[in-house]
């Protein structure tokens, strides 16, 4: 069994609860460990970039080193805006001088010897494809996907060095092996708007209101994502776009462990369906049985 | 103090026919005044330079060599001046190992259109050999070793030192 | 609707023997740009605001050689080509396109570049620079103005200065993000208090915004980090 | 040894700041040194003839001038002591203008220098020996590779000239690039209208002989004298027989590969003519899909065949051609925009390169002429071109601008409105690079005339919406972000090496850039030549270059070759390098060293490996001199024994330190 350290972020305790139990639930039920990682803070998002990239690294490195103190090298979270942070962290750090002005703010130094990767990641190069095909109880034959990857988890490829920056796949496969059809998403890496939906509304507006319209015109019945902040902006403010853009866009917006517990017939209380703020059930009700599947 | 005011030293240039030389020649044409110290031996090609015209200059008593050829990729014979550069990176790394200061050798790479940059190499590198000085009296035994060394230089081996 | 018409669509009239009219789009433009968050507007370069006129000869060598040093790129090298300003997806909410503050910085407009938007608006999308022709990292580069900025006491787009004040101050207070604390906080010092009210039904409803904050044991740790931070480790 | 002296005054270049005369008498002092004495112009006639006479009269067997720079009258001086009856190499110079009198002030200490570099000139003559050039018969035949319009041009020429050529092609037909083109810029020609009668006198010309179907396996020899093995490969058909009837390229059932003539945009048959202009006009079996030679059943080409000459077992054939010169004309190739992954990676059908959209507009193409977009044979409105992909990005390690490709866009941009008069042309580019005669204006009138909108910005992606590619750009003159909905994206590729140039330069050794160009002799003055005596350049493959320029580097090739065809004998310079086979452990050090392949292995009368320079091929470098671990190989003239007596003479041995 693969163990690997955890590190869920902040959103998971909050906005994207169902993220966090989703992901803890089919990674369980596909035989990858996760072990919290003790005691772990905020990564600083984007603010801290913004602010300063020693602080920033600091803030991501004070949880790298939480993660050596557990005596692992790996750490996985499902949030790319927290991976992105860990990564550009290490990266930076691969820089002495820069380490060195990291670790002084930091009480505990980071040795940087960590590998941060996306759940995602972890599942794809880790877990047998046959295997995860093999534990599908329901296909999710019938419904029409389209797979959103948001701005920063391939982007930009030295850093993030996992999948494709212009077309990630990783996901597409993913859906594909549960039996979902796959419509080719063209704007799988623009950007939805990132943090801006508190302090600029209009741009979120704009930006993934551009998404669901591209989503609308390749027929998806629904999106797949792997981010918390898209997530948020596609569903939670699907109604603000809808009112800002006079639209009436309706496309339920799935985290992707969500629907791969389902494939794999995970207890729904642990997919958080409820939480979605689209009514995700007219697509969920496209999903042919597996009777009439077969 | 410019140095063509105070006694002439000793500096051997050994210049490529198609590059260098012919930028001392342009710093002639274009009257670009250099201290006198530097003679010039004439080679075909900075690939041509043996180590061992080094050390016996050296050797002889010469208190500063330079040697210069085309700029790499413009060696009019392909890459003579790549085999010159190894050769010559070698033997610098040598010579402190004999008692030499590596400072009395340089090398470098001026086009037949650089004159002022020949101007330029020929007055530092003058400055410099006067500031060493003239070279300390040599002892003629170890001249076989002095061989070696050259020898080895020329084929780019290791360090005589360490085999 | 199609998304097309609910962008602003400026002199896009294409002349010549061409029978597709507008069909080039311009996202945007400088010196009329205009953005709507339908509450209120906020005019940018205003209608009609006649042009600046930069004197290149007193462009500030300082500022190019801070911005290099800082984000250890070479702003020589970037030949204008637009790649990053073609790609970037807030052109549209921008002061100056992307391309046009490397331009900026390349010439040494230091006030130019540090009072425009763009640079707070940034979402560091990483589009610029994973297309970047050069290999610039032009994110970075706007991160670093950004920062710079900051230094120099501006903040014009406030509300984003303030968002991330007030998630910081969150962070430094419970070790992490408390996002009903960070909006309350950010309503407060922004001066915004109807943010996103017509979200909170939906949010509390789903028990996605838990009342209490989640503090950590490390708390203190992180405060730390802030604190040194404070005292001048910030030199990056 | 009996050696002569002559300082030269140069007017009052050398004697303003040398004292000469006493140069001269010091000079006297040196071993060997029977006459000395000072001269006003050593060069004008009277000088000369004043050191032919001494040679005479005091019965000299070596002549030292100091003047000048050997670079300016080496030669001069040279040959006036072989009209005085010497060796041209019992002669020295001793540079004391450019090296002494114009860059030293002072007199005392430039007149010592000045014999101080006599003496070096003295003791290096007293070393040099007699050298005589070897003279050796050329080959009066020419070997052009590469069939495109420089190779064609410059093949033409040579055969007008008066020499036989051998045209070595790859591909089935000679014709290149230009072959598959539409129209030319800048004047809108149809491109095989004015190809198609070069290509038809190449096929008529008596002293061309022509393989296609070939590549050059193996080069031996020198300039003059290289011996070049061709692969003909096999076609399957007996081209001696085939008339170019075409009956078997209807008939054959298997028609599912990929037409490269066409760009694949379309399919070909297994066994094919590759374009009605083909020159030789003769069919072709491709045996990765000829159903009778992969799955051994079919066989319908030999059937209907009139003249039988489809044959299954033919092999691949070597020939060895002897030629006296070279030249290369394998052009370039066409960058892969698959490396830009925002352009869609192929996903995309509409997006097509700048060659495919030539095929479209080809009366002879696929379309037949009509300008169809590929996913669903619609007549595109939109057109939106790409410039610069894969040229002037290092990010793909294409830093360089490939040159015709703002002057083809243009043109296609004019031909698009011609074709589709209701057509919209919108044209993405950096820079527009147009000099030459009528460039710019022709890209002008593109916009002007024919209301191409060129938008000054890089395309950050394309992606599909609806039926429609959005292509996404900057217009960085108007400063901003801007979207046109395209139906047809045509990427102007750039130009990159000719697949196979390495290799190719590796056996001719000419050496490729770093982007595998080949290395011209120098770039300003000897455009078309290489370092490698008797090997030419022309065209594309030196770097890219469009039609006009190709052409102009064929010609210039052609007439270096005629040039150099047009002496009867060649002499070699016979400073090289010789082995002392006595020395010669036969190590091999030298022969891997030489850059230009000049020393090879060769046997004593014992058995042993011993090296050997070929005189013709060597260059006269010395680098293998250096690397002999033996000092068994000695470059002529300039010996170790000859720069070690000039070292010496500058810097005396210490134990002779008072020799004087
Ligand atoms: C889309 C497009 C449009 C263009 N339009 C114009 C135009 O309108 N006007 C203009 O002036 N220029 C135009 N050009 C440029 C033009 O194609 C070139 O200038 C010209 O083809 C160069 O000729 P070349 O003979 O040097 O090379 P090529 O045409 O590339 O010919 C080289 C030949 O050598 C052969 N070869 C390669 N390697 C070997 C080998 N190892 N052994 C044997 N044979 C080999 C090839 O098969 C080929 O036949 C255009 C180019 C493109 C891409
Ligand atoms: C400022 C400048 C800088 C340049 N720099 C470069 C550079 O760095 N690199 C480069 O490659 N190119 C450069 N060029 C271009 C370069 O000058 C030309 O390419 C080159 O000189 C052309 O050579 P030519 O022999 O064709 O013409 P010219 O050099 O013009 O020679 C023509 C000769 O013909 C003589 N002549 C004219 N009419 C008659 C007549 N009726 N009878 C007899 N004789 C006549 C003229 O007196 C002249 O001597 C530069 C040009 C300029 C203006
Ligand atoms: S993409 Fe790079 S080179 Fe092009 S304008 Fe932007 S920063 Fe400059
Ligand atoms: S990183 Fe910033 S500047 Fe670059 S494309 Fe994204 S939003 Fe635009
Ligand atoms: S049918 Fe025979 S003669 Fe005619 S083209 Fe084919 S091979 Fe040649
Ligand atoms: S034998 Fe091959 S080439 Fe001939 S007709 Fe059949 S498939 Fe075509
Ligand atoms: S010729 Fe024009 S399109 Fe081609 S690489 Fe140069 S600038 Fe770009
Ligand atoms: S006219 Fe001269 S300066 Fe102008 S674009 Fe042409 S080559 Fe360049
Ligand atoms: S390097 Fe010297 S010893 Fe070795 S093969 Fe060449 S000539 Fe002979
Ligand atoms: S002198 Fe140069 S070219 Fe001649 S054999 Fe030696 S290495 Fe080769």
């Amino acid at each position: 069994m693969l163990k690997i350290a955890y590190y869920p972020g902040c959103s998971g305790q909050g906005t994207s609860l169902e993220y966090d139990s989703s992901t803890r639930a089919v990674c369980k039920a596909l035989g990858v460990e996760l072990v919290d990682v003790p005691d772990w803070s905020c990564c600083g998002s984007t603010p801290a970039h913004t602010v300063n990239h020693v602080l920033s690294s600091a803030l991501s490195a004070r949880n790298l080193a939480q993660v050596e103190v557990m005596g692992m090298d790996k750490v996985t979270t499902p949030c790319p805006s927290c991976l992105t942070n860990l990564r550009t962290a290490a990266h930076k750090m691969e820089d002495p001088e820069f380490k060195a002005k990291s670790n002084a703010l930091l009480d505990v130094p980071c040795n940087n010897t960590v590998d941060a990767q996306s759940v995602l990641q972890v599942l794809a190069e880790n877990v047998d494809p046959e295997l995860i095909k093999s534990k599908v109880v329901k296909p999710l034959t019938g419904i029409k996907i389209a797979c959103y990857y948001g701005c920063i988890m391939n982007r930009p490829p030295e850093v993030m060095k996992f999948d494709h920056h212009e077309n990630p796949m990783a996901m597409d496969n993913l859906m594909a092996l549960l039996g979902a059809e796959v419509v080719p998403f063209p704007l799988k890496v623009e950007c939805c708007g990132a943090s801006y939906g508190i302090p600029r509304g209009d741009i979120v507006h704009k930006l993934s209101g551009k998404l669901l319209d591209a989503g609308r015109d390749v027929g998806a019945d629904a999106f797949v994502t792997a981010c918390p902040l898209c997530q948020m902006n596609l569903d939670l403010r699907q109604r603000q776009i809808n009112d800002a853009l006079r639209e009436n866009f309706r496309i339920p917006v799935f985290y992707y462990t969500q629907l791969l517990g389902y494939a794999l017939g995970i207890d729904r209380a642990e997919l958080g369906f409820e939480k979605l703020c689209v009514d995700p059930r007219l697509a969920l009700g496209r999903i042919k049985q597996p009777a009439q599947a077969m | 103090m410019p140095a063509q005011d105070v006694r002439e030293l000793r500096i051997v240039g050994f210049l490529c026919n198609w590059c260098s030389y012919g930028g001392a020649d342009t710093a002639g044409v274009g009257r670009f005044t250099q201290p006198t110290d530097l003679r010039i031996i004439r080679v075909p090609c900075s690939g041509r330079i043996d180590p061992l015209f080094i050390v016996r200059s050296l050797m002889n008593g010469a208190d500063g060599v330079l040697v210069s050829g085309c700029h790499p990729r413009d060696c009019h014979y392909a890459e003579g001046n790549f085999y010159a550069r190894r050769r010559l990176e070698m033997l610098k790394r040598f010579l402190p190992i004999t008692g030499i200061d590596a400072r009395r050798f340089e090398y470098t790479w001026v086009s037949a259109s650089e004159g002022q940059r020949w101007q330029h190499v020929v007055t530092e590198f003058t400055r410099r050999i006067h500031e060493l000085g003239p070279a300390p009296s040599f002892n003629p035994a170890s001249e076989a070793d002095w061989n070696a060394l050259a020898v080895q230089a020329s084929q780019g081996q290791g360090c005589p030192c360490h085999g | 609707m199609s998304y097309g018409e609910s962008l602003y669509q400026f002199g896009a009239s294409v002349r010549g023997g061409g029978v597709s009219k507008r069909s080039i789009r311009y996202i945007a433009s400088p010196g009329t740009s205009f953005q709507s968050t339908g509450r209120f507007a906020v005019p940018y370069r205003k209608l009609g605001m006649p042009m600046q006129i930069f004197d290149l000869a007193t462009a500030d060598q300082g500022f190019i050689a801070e911005v290099e040093a800082r984000s250890h790129q070479n702003v020589k090298t970037c030949y204008q080509c637009g790649n990053c300003t073609a790609g970037c997806p807030y052109t549209f909410a921008y002061d100056y396109s992307v391309s046009q503050i490397m331009r900026l910085v390349q010439t040494g407009q230091k006030d130019a570049v540090l009072k425009s938007r763009s640079i707070w608006l940034c979402g560091s999308c990483q589009s610029c620079t994973t297309r970047c022709p050069n290999k610039i990292d032009v994110a970075l580069v706007m991160d670093v103005c950004r920062h710079m900025s900051r230094e120099a006491g501006y903040a014009t787009e406030r509300s984003v200065k303030v968002f991330a004040d007030s998630f910081l101050a969150s962070v430094e207070r419970h070790g992490r993000a408390y996002e009903l604390g960070l909006m309350a906080s950010y309503m407060t010092r922004s001066g915004r208090v109807f943010t996103d009210v017509d979200l909170a039904p939906q949010v509390l409803m789903r028990g996605k915004l838990p009342f209490k904050p989640h503090p950590i044991q490390g708390r203190e740790q992180v405060a730390r980090i802030f604190e040194r931070f404070r005292k001048g480790g910030k030199n990056a | 040894m009996r050696i002569g002296v002559f300082i030269c005054h140069c007017g009052s270049n050398i004697a303003g700041t040398v004292d000469c005369p006493s140069v001269a008498a010091t000079a006297l002092k040196y071993p060997d040194v029977v006459f000395s004495t000072d001269t006003m112009y050593a060069c004008s006639e009277p000088g000369q003839d004043a050191i032919i006479q001494a040679v005479k009269e005091k019965n000299l067997d070596g002549v030292v001038v100091a003047s000048c720079t050997p670079r300016m009258h080496e030669q001069t001086f040279r040959r006036a002591v072989e009209r005085a009856g010497l060796n041209r190499y019992m002669f020295e110079m001793a540079n004391i203008r450019e090296h002494v009198s114009w860059i030293g002030k002072t007199k005392d200490l430039n007149t010592g220098k000045a014999s101080e570099l006599v003496r070096m000139a003295v003791e290096k003559l007293r070393r040099n020996r007699p050298l005589t050039a070897k003279r050796f018969e050329t080959t009066k035949r020419v070997l052009v590779i590469g069939g495109g319009v420089a190779g064609i041009q410059a093949a033409l020429d040579c055969a007008d000239g008066g020499q036989e050529v051998v045209l070595v092609e790859r591909e089935q037909s000679i014709g290149g690039k230009m072959a598959k083109l539409d129209k030319t810029f800048p004047t809108v020609d149809c491109s095989s209208c004015v190809l198609g009668p070069k290509m038809v006198d190449i096929a008529q010309h008596p002293k061309i002989t022509l393989y296609t179907c070939s590549e050059v396996e193996s080069v031996g020899g020198y300039v003059g004298n290289f011996q070049v093995t061709v692969r003909r490969k096999a076609t399957y058909v007996d081209w001696t027989k085939c008339t170019g009837c075409g009956l078997c390229v209807e008939k054959c059932p298997s028609r599912k590969h990929p037409d490269p003539f066409n760009e694949n945009l379309c399919n070909a048959p297994s066994i094919n003519i590759p374009f009605p202009q083909a020159i030789p006009k003769k069919a072709a079996i491709n045996p990765v899909s000829c159903l009778m030679l992969t799955k051994g059943k079919c066989g319908a080409c030999a059937k209907v065949c009139p003249v039988k000459c489809i044959d299954f077992e033919q092999k691949d054939e070597l020939v060895t051609v002897d030629v006296g010169a070279i030249v290369v004309a394998t052009g370039y190739d066409l960058f892969d925009w698959h490396k830009y992954p925002q352009y869609g990676e192929g996903r995309y059908k509409d997006v097509i390169t700048s060659m495919q959209y030539e095929r479209l507009l080809s009366a002879s193409g696929p379309t037949g002429g009509h300008v169809k977009r590929p996913s669903d044979g619609k007549e595109p409105k939109n057109v939106v071109f790409i410039q610069c992909v894969g040229s002037r990005d290092k990010s793909v390690n294409r830093p360089y601008c490939s040159g015709f490709c703002c002057m083809y866009t243009a043109k296609q941009a004019i031909l698009t409105k011609d074709h589709i008069p209701d057509s919209q042309s919108y044209v993405f580019y950096m820079d527009i690079r147009s000099p030459g005669k009528l460039y710019d204006e022709f890209t002008r009138r593109a916009m002007e005339e024919y209301g191409a909108q060129y938008v000054r910005g890089r395309v950050a992606m394309i992606y599909p919406k609806g039926d429609k590619l959005i292509v996404r750009g900057a217009d960085t003159l108007a400063g901003t972000q801007v979207e046109v909905p395209a139906d047809l994206v045509v990427l102007a590729v750039g130009a990159e090496a000719a697949k196979g140039a390495v290799q190719l330069g590796e056996k001719l050794r000419v050496a490729p850039d770093q982007y595998g160009f080949f290395v011209e002799s120098h770039p300003k003055l000897k455009p078309v030549e290489t370092n490698t005596a008797g090997v030419f350049l022309a065209g594309a493959c030196q770097g890219p270059k469009d039609i006009p320029a190709s052409v102009g580097q064929g010609s210039a090739a052609a007439a270096k070759v005629l040039g150099l065809l047009s002496k009867a004998m060649l002499e070699s310079d016979p400073a090289v390098s010789r082995v002392n086979p006595a020395r010669c452990v036969g190590c091999g050090k030298c022969i891997q060293t030489c850059p230009f392949g000049a020393i090879k292995e060769v046997q004593d009368r014992f058995g042993n490996p011993k090296a050997e320079v070929i005189d013709t091929v060597c260059q006269g470098c010395g680098i293998c001199t250096v690397t002999c671990p033996q000092g068994a190989i000695q470059l002529e003239h300039f010996t170790d024994n000859q720069i070690l007596a000039e070292v010496n003479a500058l810097c005396p041995p210490k134990m002779f330190a008072n020799y004087e």
